[in-house]
C-alpha cells in the first residue's frame, strides 16, 4: 500500500501490521497527550509534585532522555569532526543517521514536556525574552532550543532522501546542498549540546544552599558541568547502539555491522571508565569533603526508598560494571556482555539523573525538616510514556520510509 | 505556497505575532477569574475585640469606609499592646463567612434540615417571638430559658434584667473557668468576684495546670506576661506542673509531669512541707485567716482546722508523690523553693478556659497561695475590681413576682449542693429527665452548645424537650441548625458590645466596641431586638428596658463610671501592671458624654487593683474553713468545709477502660463559640489533622503496649462516646493518657470549616462538683484501639 | 561592587525571633496571610501544598517524657545575604525573583514568574510555595482582600515579602512629608502581630536599631549558616538544644 | 506536477502572490490588527478639563494625609459645585440626576489604570518635581474626554504606560528599577 514511500531495494513488514503498531504508539501518544493537556487547563495540582518536589517526573524525563539522545551530537561529532584525523571513526556513519533521529526525537519530546512542567507556559517565552544570565536553567533553555533547531536541520535531509520525497528535483537538491553543509551544522550543534548538557549539570550543581547537588572545590564550579557531559556522552551513543539492537531484533534484520557495535562500546568503555573517575572522585570529594563542612555526612543524604542502593547502584552496577566490561575487547565480544553493558550504563545515568533531580531535594536540609517521598501521579506518567511512544513512532517511521542505514541492503542481501 | 510565505513573512515584520504573544503572557497575568481587589482610600478604625473576653484594643483598616481588610492591634490598648492573636487576624473572616445568617430564618421542616428554613423579615420573626413570650408569661414565665456567652459583657446585664422584669429565673451561662473562681472567692472571701493574679509582677511562677500560652481566656495579657518574664536580666522562673508536655510546659524552666488532675494534691503536699517546717507566713495566716487552726462554729461546736488536716499523714511528699506520680524528692524541692522564693505565685487552671473547676481544688490553691501570704493587701493576688457601670434594675409586675416563688430549674434538682453556681449542667440535665416545670422556649445567645459543650449530648437531649429553640447566631452553626428560629445578630464588628474586666486580671478595665463597619447583611443586634421585645411586651417589661438603641444602653451604663468618677481613659501607652492596689488614678474624663465618646474612639478605661477584703464573711477573715459549705452539707465531716484533694472519680472500671482521655486546647484553634477561621486552619500542624482525620497524641509507650504505629487508623471510646481517628505517638503525652484537641470535629458551617476531625465534646465526660453543682472536665476513661 | 559582590546600601532590612518567647500560636502567620491576600483551600492539612509565607516550624529536643520539650520556629523568607546571589535569586531564568541591594530584600513578581519551580528547589528552607491552583476565594470573602498586594494566580511561586508593599508605602509618605525616604521606617504584618513581641525588625545596618542590636546578642543564631546563605533573619534562644538545631553537625 | 512547463509564468505569479500576501499581512497586522484588538468605550459622561480651568489641578487630584494619591476625585468634590444644574449640558444633566442626586460614584474609567500587580506612588515623582504630562496627557485645554480604547486580551488601556518606559526613565534618572519599587 505505501510500496513508493519505502526506500528501493529493503524490505518492510506488511503495511497492516506496521498500522497495527503506529495505532498502538498512537494511543499512547493521545493518552499523554489528554493528560497533558489537563494538566494544562487545570493546573498542576494534577501532579505529584510539591513545594517540596518542585521537580519531578517531568524534569527527570527529560534530563534522562536529553543525555540519552546525547548520541546524537556525540556521533556526528566524531563522525564529521573527528575520522579526518582517526579514520576507524568513518565506520559510525553505518549508525550516525539513527543517531541524528534518535536526537531529533529526544529534544523535540523533551521540549514538549518542558512546556507542561510550567505553571506558566503561555509566559514560556520569557525565559528567551527575560532571560536571567545567571541562571543555568537560561542556558539550558537557549541551548535545547538551538539545538533543537539544529536537529531539525539534520533530520530534514533525512526526510528529503525518502524516495518519493527525492522525486522533486528541488528537493533533491536542498537535500544535496544540505547534506554539504551538514558537518558545520553538526559541529555546531556538538558546541550546543556540550554546553547545554553541563548546564542541565549546573541546574542542580550551582543550588549552593542544596548540599546533595552542590558540587565546587573540583576544576570550574559547578563541577557537574563537566560531570553532565561526560555522563552523557557515555551513554548516549550506548543509547542509540541499544535501540539499533532493539530493531534488528524486532525486525529480524542486520542494520549495521556488528563493527560499529564494537566500536561504539570501545568508545563508551573509554569515556565511561574516565567518566567513572571522575565521579569517585567527585563522589569522594563531596561525601568526604563537602558535605562535612555543611554539617552533613554521607548517610544524611540516604534514606527510606532514597537508600544507599541508589549510590551503589549509580556509581557501582551500573558505572564502574559496564566501564570495565566495555573496555575489555573481550567482553566486547560477546553480545550479551556488550548490549548488557549498555543498558547498564544508560541505566546507570538515568538513575544519575532522578538522583540529582529528585533525591537531590528529597533530602532535607534544615535539621528539624523532615523526608518526604515524591511519587508521581499518572499526570506526569502518562506524557513522559506519550514522549516515549513519539520517539518510537517517528523512528519507526523514519525507519520504513526513509534509508537510514547505507548497509542494510548489502547485509541482508 | 508564495502567497503563505509572504504572508507569514509580512507577519512577522507586524507587531501582531509579538502583540499577541505579549498579550497572552499579560492575559496570563491578569486572569479575568482572579479577583481584583478595589482600591481607594485606606483608613483605620479603632474598636475593641469581643470575640474573647481578654479585651484586646484592635484597629480594622478600610477601604473607602466600607471593606474591611485587615485587623491589627491598636497600640494604644495596655493589655495587647499593638499585638493580635491569631483568632483576631482572622476576625474578618466571620464578617465575610460564607456560612453567616443572612436573615431572620424560620424552620419549617424538621429540625436540622437546611433545606427547611424560611427567610422571614425581621418584622415577623419579632413579633413571632413576642406573641410567644406573651402567650408563655401568662401560662408561667419562667418556662422560658437563655443560654448566653461567658464573655463579661452588658449583654449578660441586659439578658439579666430581662429575664428578672419578663420573670424566669432560668438564665445560663457557658460554662467559664471564672466560674469556679468565683465561687472560690465567695466561699473564702464573701465577695462576689474573681481572684485576679499580679502576673507581671511575680518573680516566680508555679503554675498548676494554667495553660497560660495554650489557649487561656486571656490569651493577649498571658502573652504579655510571658514576654515579662522572660526578660534579658534576672528573667522569671516558670514551673509548670501538669500531664502533658504542652506549650506553656516547654515554655516553662521547669516542667514537673504528673498524672492528669493531681494537681491539687501537690499543692496540698507543698502546703504540708510549708506547715510542718513553719515556712509560711504566719504573721497574715494568724491575723487573716479563718480555719486554720481548729475552730468552733456558731453551735459551739469544735472542727479540724486546714493546718491538722494538711499537716497530717495524708500529704506527706511521699503519699502526694504516690497521688502525682512526681519523686518524693521532687515534692520537697518545689517546697522549698516556693516557700523561699519572695514574690512566688501559684496560678491555677484546669488546662481549659471553658469549663469549671473543682471547688475543693480551687480552695486548695487559694490556701497555697494565703501560707504565701499572697492574699495581704499588695499581694500577688486580688479580687478583680469591677468597673461601677449603671445598676440595672428590673421593675417587677403581679406575673413576675409570682413566677420568681419557682426555683431555678437546676436548683429544683441539685439543691444538694452548697454552693449552687452557673448550673447549666444541672439544668440541661433537668430540663431531659422529668423536670419541675417544663422549658417552652429556649433561647441561645452567642453559644454553639450543640458542639463546644463538653458532652453536648446533653443539649442536644434538652433541646428535644424543648419546643421551641430560638437562636440568636450570626453564623449558621450546630445550635443554629437545630432552631426553629435564628434571629441573627450582627457579627462583633458590626455592633456596640463592651468588654467589663479581663478575666485574671488585677486591674479594673472596661471598653466599648464599636461598629467598625456597617451591618453587611439583614441582622440585627440581639440587644436591640430585647428591646424591641420588651417594648411589645409592654408593662414593666417595656419600663425595665426603655433603651432604644444598644448604643444608648451603653451610655446608660458608662454614666455609671463617670458618676463614681472612677479610673481614667488611656490615652497613651501606660504599662498598666505597674499600678498598685490602692494607687490613685486620676480620672481624665470631663463627663459621661465624654468619657464615652473616648471609649467610642477604642482607647480603654481603667482603675488601680484592688486588694483582697474579708469583710464579708463570717470571720471577718479570709475563711480556708468554709463556713458556708456548711449549710446544705449531708456529710458532718470536718474535711467538708476545707481545702483538700478530692478528685471526682470518673465513671467506668480501669480494668475495662485502661486510658485516661484528656482534651486541651491549642492557641491555633478556636475552641468556643467561634469556630476555626480558614486562615487559622492553615496554623493546624499536620500532626493534628489529617485531611478529615483527627489525630489523638499518645505515648510511645502506651502505643508499643498497643501494638499502635505513627499514623495508624484507630478507634477511641470512652464511656461517653466512639469516634475513629488517627495515632499520633509523642513523647508530649504521658504514658496511659491519650489527648484529644479540643474545636475540632464540626458538622455544621461550610467546607473549609466542617468535617474536620472529631468534637473532643462527644467524648469527654464532665461530673457535677459537690460544691457548686457546676460541670467539671477533667478526665474520661477510654480505651484505644487499632482498626 | 564591593567584596561582596553586589552593592552596597547603607539599608539592608532584617529580623530577629526570640525563640524563646515565641509560643508558636500563629498569629503571626494569621497576620501575614490577611495582610498579603494569600489564598487557602478547604483542606489545608497537606503542608506541602499549603501556602504559608510564615511557616511555624515545631522544633523538639528528641527527648523523652517528660523530659521532652517543644520549641517553635517561624519561618519567613530568610532573604538571604549570600554573596553574590542568594540561592533562589541565582537561579531564577526569568529575572522573577531578584534581591534589591538597595534594602536586601529578596522580591518576587508575580507578573513575571513563569513557574518553573526551580527558584523553590534551590530554597533550602522551603520558603517558597506554588500556586497549585487557581487561588479562589468564598465568595464574600474577595471583600477582604487588600488592594496593597496583587492577588496570584495559579502557577506561579510565592513567598513572604518583608511586607515591601508597606515600605513602598513608608517611602511615598515620607515624600509626601518631606522627609528622608531612605530612613522611613515600617514594620511587617507578623512583627505587628506577634502577642510576646518576639518578632523585632528593622535595618540591621543601624547601630542604634533595636534589630541590629539584637543580631549581635550571644544568643542569636541562623539557620544553616554553614550553607553560606547568609539569612537576614535571625533567632536567638538560650536553650542549646534549640541552637543546635540551626546546623546539622550540632545535633 | 508538470513543473518545467509553467516555470516562467510560474515564477512571476508566484512573485506576485509572495506581494499580495506579504502586502495583506502588513495591512492586516498594522491597520486592521490594532482596531480588532482595542475596544472603544465612551465615559459615562462628558468631563471638560477646559471648563475647570480656573482650579487647580491640586484641588480635584489630592495626595491623602497617608501619602497615597487619590486620583479621580469622588462625587463628594463634584457636589461641592454641582450641587444643582451648573449649566444645561448632557453631561451636566447626567452628573446631577444620575450621580449628583443619588449619591452614587461615577464609574470613571482610568485612561492611565495600571494592573493590579503595580505599585506606582505619584508622591515621589512629584517629590523628584516630574510634571504631570510627562505621563499623562495635556488636559488644559481639552473640552472632551478621548475614548477609552481598551485591550479585549489584556484589559489593558492603550495609554496604560508600559514597563519598559517607566524603566527607561528610571535608569536615565539613577533610579533603582528593582522589581519591587513598582510591583506588589
Amino acid at each position: 500500500m505505501d510500496r513508493i514511500l519505502i526506500p528501493d531495494g529493503v524490505k518492510r513488514c506488511s503495511f497492516p501490521i506496521f498500522s497495527l503498531w503506529i495505532l498502538v504508539l498512537l494511543g499512547v501518544i493521545g493518552w499523554g497527550i489528554a493528560a497533558g493537556a489537563a494538566v494544562l487547563i487545570k493546573a498542576l495540582n494534577l501532579t505529584g509534585l510539591n513545594d517540596y518536589f518542585g521537580f519531578g517526573a517531568y524534569i527527570t524525563a527529560d534530563l534522562a532522555i536529553i543525555a540519552l539522545g546525547a548520541g546524537a551530537f556525540f556521533s556526528g561529532f566524531l563522525y564529521y569532526g573527528l575520522s579526518k584525523f582517526f579514520p576507524s571513526l568513518k565506520e559510525l556513519g553505518k549508525i550516525i543517521n539513527l543517531a541524528v533521529v534518535v536526537g531529533f526525537v529526544c529534544y523535540t519530546g523533551a521540549l514538549a514536556v518542558l512546556l507542561l512542567e510550567i505553571g506558566q507556559p503561555l509566559r514560556g517565552w520569557f525565559g528567551y525574552w527575560h532571560a536571567n544570565v545567571h541562571s543555568m536553567l537560561t542556558e539550558v533553555i537557549f541551548c535545547i532550543t538551538c539545538y533543537a533547531i539544529v536537529l531539525v536541520i539534520e533530520y530534514v535531509p533525512l526526510v528529503l532522501e525518502n524516495r518519493k520525497v527525492s522525486e522533486s528535483k528541488p528537493m533533491a537538491i536542498l537535500a544535496h546542498s544540505m547534506h554539504d553543509v551538514m558537518a558545520i551544522f553538526a559541529l555546531t550543534g556538538t558546541f550546543l549540546s556540550f554546553f547545554h548538557q553541563g548546564s542541565l549539570g549546573g541546574v542542580a550543581g550551582v543550588c549552593f544552599a542544596r548540599p546533595f547537588a552542590f558540587r565546587e572545590g573540583l576544576f570550574i564550579w559547578p563541577w557537574t558541568f563537566f560531570l553532565f557531559i561526560l555522563s552523557a556522552i557515555s551513554s548516549g551513543p550506548a543509547f542509540t547502539a541499544l535501540i539499533c539492537k532493539a530493531m534488528e531484533i524486532v525486525t529480524r534484520k542486520r542494520l549495521v555491522d556488528r563493527t560499529v557495535y564494537e566500536l561504539i562500546g570501545k568508545i563508551e568503555g573509554g569515556l565511561l571508565s574516565f567518566y567513572m573517575i571522575l565521579k569517585l572522585a567527585d563522589t569522594a570529594n563531596w561525601a568526604f569533603n563537602m558535605s562535612p563542612r555543611f554539617g552533613l555526612k554521607l548517610t544524611d543524604y540516604y534514606w527510606g526508598p532514597y537508600g544507599l542502593w541508589l549510590l551503589i547502584a549509580e556509581v557501582g552496577i551500573c558505572g564502574v560494571l559496564p566501564a570495565l566490561i566495555l573496555i575489555s575487547p573481550k567482553a566486547r565480544k560477546s553480545s550479551f556482555l556488550l548490549f548488557g553493558a549498555f543498558l547498564l550504563d544508560i541505566i546507570g545515568v538515568s538513575i544519575n539523573r532522578f538522583v540529582m533531580t529528585i533525591q537531590a531535594i528529597a533530602a532535607p536540609v534544615m535539621p528539624f525538616d523532615k523526608w518526604q517521598v515524591y511519587v508521581p501521579s499518572v499526570y506526569e506518567v502518562a506524557p513522559v510514556l506519550a514522549m516515549l511512544a513519539y520517539c518510537a513512532l517517528v523512528i519507526s517511521l523514519s525507519y520504513r520510509y526513509m534509508p537510514l542505514f547505507p548497509r542494510e541492503t548489502e547485509l541482508n542481501r | 505556497m508564495q502567497f503563505a510565505a509572504g504572508a507569514v513573512g509580512g507577519t512577522l515584520l507586524t507587531p501582531l505575532p509579538w502583540k499577541l504573544a505579549d498579550d497572552s503572557a499579560v492575559w496570563s497575568q491578569n486572569w479575568s477569574w482572579r479577583p481584583s481587589p478595589e482600591r481607594g482610600e485606606i483608613t483605620k478604625v479603632p474598636s475593641v475585640c469581643t470575640l474573647c473576653a481578654g479585651g484586646c484594643g484592635i484597629q480594622a483598616r478600610l477601604v473607602n469606609g466600607n471593606r474591611a481588610i485587615l485587623i491589627e492591634g491598636n497600640p494604644a490598648n495596655p493589655v495587647n499592646e499593638g499585638s493580635v492573636c491569631a483568632l483576631a487576624a482572622s476576625a474578618l473572616q466571620f464578617l465575610y463567612a460564607p456560612y453567616r445568617v443572612t436573615q431572620p430564618l424560620k424552620q419549617t421542616k424538621k429540625r436540622g434540615d437546611k433545606t427547611g428554613f424560611q427567610a422571614i423579615s425581621w418584622e415577623q420573626a419579632q413579633t413571632e417571638l413576642s406573641k410567644k413570650l406573651e402567650e408563655i408569661r401568662g401560662e408561667g414565665p419562667h418556662t422560658v430559658a437563655c443560654i448566653t456567652s461567658s464573655r463579661r459583657s452588658s449583654m449578660d446585664d441586659l439578658w439579666a434584667q430581662f429575664f428578672n422584669a419578663y420573670g424566669s429565673p432560668n438564665l445560663f451561662k457557658m460554662p467559664s473557668e471564672c466560674d469556679a473562681s468565683k465561687s472560690a472567692a465567695q466561699l473564702t472571701t464573701g465577695n462576689s468576684s474573681t481572684f485576679a493574679f499580679d502576673l507581671e509582677n511575680a518573680g516566680y511562677v508555679l503554675s498548676f495546670g494554667a495553660n497560660l500560652l495554650d489557649g487561656c481566656a486571656a490569651p493577649s495579657r498571658a502573652s504579655g506576661a510571658l514576654r515579662r518574664w522572660k526578660k534579658d536580666r534576672y528573667p522569671v522562673k516558670i514551673v509548670q506542673v501538669e500531664s502533658r508536655a504542652s506549650i506553656t510546659a516547654s515554655k516553662a524552666d521547669v516542667f514537673l509531669p504528673i498524672n492528669p488532675g493531681t494537681e491539687a494534691a501537690l499543692a496540698m503536699g507543698i502546703a504540708h512541707l510549708m506547715v510542718n517546717g513553719a515556712n509560711y507566713d504566719a504573721y497574715f495566716v494568724k491575723n487573716n485567716v479563718f480555719g486554720f487552726e481548729d475552730w468552733t462554729d456558731s453551735n459551739g461546736k469544735k472542727h479540724q482546722g486546714f493546718k491538722s488536716l494538711v499537716s497530717s499523714s495524708a500529704y506527706t511528699p511521699e503519699q502526694v508523690a504516690k497521688i502525682t506520680g512526681l519523686e518524693p524528692a521532687k515534692v520537697r524541692e518545689l517546697a522549698k523553693e516556693f516557700a523561699s522564693q519572695p514574690k512566688a505565685l501559684a496560678v491555677w487552671g484546669t488546662g481549659r478556659a471553658d469549663v469549671s473547676n473543682n471547688t475543693y481544688h480551687e480552695l486548695v490553691f487559694v490556701a497555697l497561695n494565703a501560707l504565701k501570704g499572697n492574699l495581704k493587701p499588695g499581694g500577688l493576688i486580688g479580687l478583680a475590681p469591677k468597673a461601677p457601670l449603671s445598676e440595672l434594675s428590673a421593675q417587677k409586675d403581679i406575673l413576675s413576682e409570682n413566677s420568681s416563688q419557682q426555683p431555678r430549674l437546676d436548683l429544683a434538682k441539685s439543691q444538694n449542693c452548697p454552693c449552687p453556681q452557673n448550673g447549666l449542667y444541672g439544668f440541661l440535665d433537668a430540663v431531659s429527665s422529668g423536670p419541675k416545670y417544663p422549658i417552652k422556649l429556649l433561647m441561645v445567645h452567642e453559644a454553639n452548645p450543640a458542639h463546644c459543650l463538653p458532652e453536648n449530648k446533653l443539649f442536644a437531649a434538652a433541646a428535644e424537650k424543648v419546643p421551641t429553640l430560638v437562636s440568636f447566631s450570626s453564623f449558621m452553626d450546630e445550635t443554629a441548625l437545630q432552631s426553629d428560629y435564628i434571629l441573627p445578630d450582627h457579627m462583633a464588628l458590626e455592633r456596640f458590645d463592651d468588654v467589663i474586666g479581663i478575666p485574671g486580671a488585677p486591674y479594673g478595665y472596661y471598653a466599648v466596641s464599636a461598629p467598625i463597619i456597617k451591618p453587611l447583611l439583614d441582622t440585627k443586634h440581639t440587644g436591640e431586638v430585647l428591646m424591641k421585645v420588651a417594648s411589645t411586651l409592654g408593662g414593666t417589661v417595656a419600663s425595665s428596658i426603655p433603651w432604644k438603641s444598644y448604643e444608648d444602653f451603653l451610655k446608660f451604663r458608662v454614666e455609671g463610671i463617670a458618676k463614681a468618677k472612677a479610673g481614667a481613659v488611656i490615652d497613651k501607652p501606660i504599662e498598666i501592671s505597674s499600678i498598685k492596689a490602692g494607687d490613685p488614678v486620676t480620672s481624665n474624663y470631663s463627663d459621661a458624654a465624654d468619657l464615652f465618646k473616648k471609649l467610642k474612639a477604642g482607647l480603654c478605661w481603667h482603675d488601680a487593683p484592688s486588694a483582697v477584703t474579708f469583710d464579708k464573711t463570717t470571720s471577718g477573715k479570709l475563711e480556708l474553713a468554709c463556713q458556708s459549705i456548711g449549710k446544705n452539707a449531708q456529710s458532718s465531716d470536718d474535711v467538708i468545709y476545707l481545702p483538700h484533694f478530692a478528685p471526682l472519680k470518673p465513671s467506668g472500671s480501669e480494668s475495662e477502660w485502661p486510658l485516661l482521655l484528656v482534651s486541651y486546647s491549642s492557641p491555633r484553634v478556636s475552641c468556643g463559640y467561634l469556630a476555626n477561621t480558614p486562615f487559622m486552619n492553615k496554623l493546624i500542624p499536620d500532626s493534628m489533622l489529617a485531611g478529615d482525620e483527627l489525630f489523638i497524641d499518645l505515648n510511645p509507650q502506651t502505643a508499643a503496649s498497643l501494638g499502635i504505629a505513627q499514623g495508624d487508623q484507630v478507634k477511641i471510646k470512652t464511656t461517653q462516646g466512639e469516634a475513629g481517628a488517627k495515632a499520633n505517638i509523642t513523647p508530649a503525652a504521658r504514658p496511659g493518657v491519650l489527648y484529644i484537641p479540643r474545636g475540632m470535629g464540626h458538622k455544621a458551617y461550610d467546607e473549609y470549616i466542617g468535617n474536620k476531625g472529631v468534637n473532643a465534646c462527644q467524648l469527654m465526660e464532665v461530673q457535677l462538683d459537690p460544691v457548686s453543682g457546676m460541670g467539671t472536665v477533667w478526665a474520661t476513661r477510654a480505651q484505644l484501639r487499632r482498626v | 561592587m564591593s567584596e561582596k559582590g553586589h552593592a552596597q546600601s547603607n539599608i539592608r532590612l532584617g529580623m530577629v525571633i526570640d525563640l524563646d518567647k515565641c509560643t508558636g500560636c500563629g498569629a503571626c502567620s494569621a497576620a501575614c496571610q490577611a495582610e498579603n491576600n494569600i489564598s487557602f483551600r478547604p483542606d489545608e492539612s497537606n503542608k506541602l501544598r499549603s501556602i504559608s509565607w510564615m511557616y511555624i516550624y515545631q522544633l523538639d529536643n528528641k527527648k523523652d517524657y517528660p523530659d521532652y520539650k517543644i520549641a517553635y520556629l517561624p519561618r519567613p523568607c530568610m532573604h538571604c545575604d549570600a554573596d553574590h546571589h542568594s540561592p533562589c535569586t541565582f537561579v531564577c531564568p526569568v529575572n522573577a525573583t531578584t534581591r534589591d541591594e538597595n534594602n536586601g530584600i529578596v522580591t518576587h513578581i508575580y507578573p513575571r514568574c513563569i513557574g518553573c519551580r526551580y527558584c523553590m528547589v534551590a530554597c533550602p528552607y522551603h520558603a517558597r510555595s506554588f500556586n497549585w491552583w487557581d487561588p479562589t476565594w468564598p465568595k464574600p470573602m474577595t471583600s477582604m482582600l487588600s488592594p496593597e498586594v496583587s492577588p496570584r494566580m495559579r502557577g506561579v511561586v510565592e513567598k513572604c515579602t518583608f511586607c515591601h508593599h508597606r515600605y513602598n508605602k513608608a517611602r511615598a509618605k515620607a515624600y509626601v512629608d518631606g522627609t528622608d525616604p531612605n530612613k522611613a521606617t515600617y514594620n511587617p504584618a507578623c512583627a505587628d502581630a506577634c502577642p510576646t513581641k518576639a518578632i523585632t525588625f528593622g535595618n540591621l545596618l543601624d547601630e542604634k536599631s533595636e534589630v541590629a542590636k539584637l543580631s549581635k546578642d550571644p544568643r542569636a543564631f541562623r539557620v544553616l549558616e554553614k550553607l553560606q546563605t547568609k539569612p537576614k533573619v535571625y533567632y536567638l534562644s538560650k536553650q542549646d538544644w534549640i541552637r543546635n538545631l540551626a546546623d546539622n553537625s550540632l545535633t | 506536477m508538470n513543473e518545467e512547463k509553467t516555470s516562467a509564468s510560474g515564477k512571476v505569479v508566484g512573485v506576485l502572490l509572495f506581494v499580495l500576501g506579504f502586502a495583506g499581512a502588513l495591512v492586516l497586522g498594522y491597520l486592521v490588527f490594532p482596531n480588532l484588538l482595542y475596544s472603544q468605550k465612551l465615559q459615562p459622561l462628558n468631563f471638560s478639563h477646559a471648563a475647570h480651568r480656573d482650579n487647580d489641578c491640586d484641588s480635584c487630584h489630592k495626595f491623602r494625609p497617608d501619602g497615597t494619591y487619590a486620583g479621580i476625585p469622588k462625587i463628594s468634590n463634584c457636589k461641592e459645585c454641582h450641587e444643582s444644574a451648573q449649566g444645561n449640558t448632557e453631561a451636566e444633566r447626567i452628573l446631577v440626576e444620575e450621580y449628583v442626586a443619588k449619591d452614587r460614584e461615577v464609574p470613571w474609567m482610568v485612561y492611565a489604570r495600571q494592573p493590579d500587580n503595580v505599585f506606582f506612588s505619584h508622591a515621589p515623582h512629584k517629590g523628584k518635581g516630574v510634571e504631570c504630562v510627562t505621563c499623562h496627557r495635556d488636559v488644559t485645554k481639552e473640552e472632551k474626554l478621548p475614548p477609552m480604547r481598551e485591550d479585549r486580551i489584556t484589559g489593558y488601556s492603550m495609554t496604560t504606560m508600559e514597563m519598559t518606559e517607566c524603566e527607561k526613565c528610571h535608569s536615565a534618572k539613577g533610579v533603582s528599577n528593582n522589581c519591587e519599587v513598582c510591583h506588589k
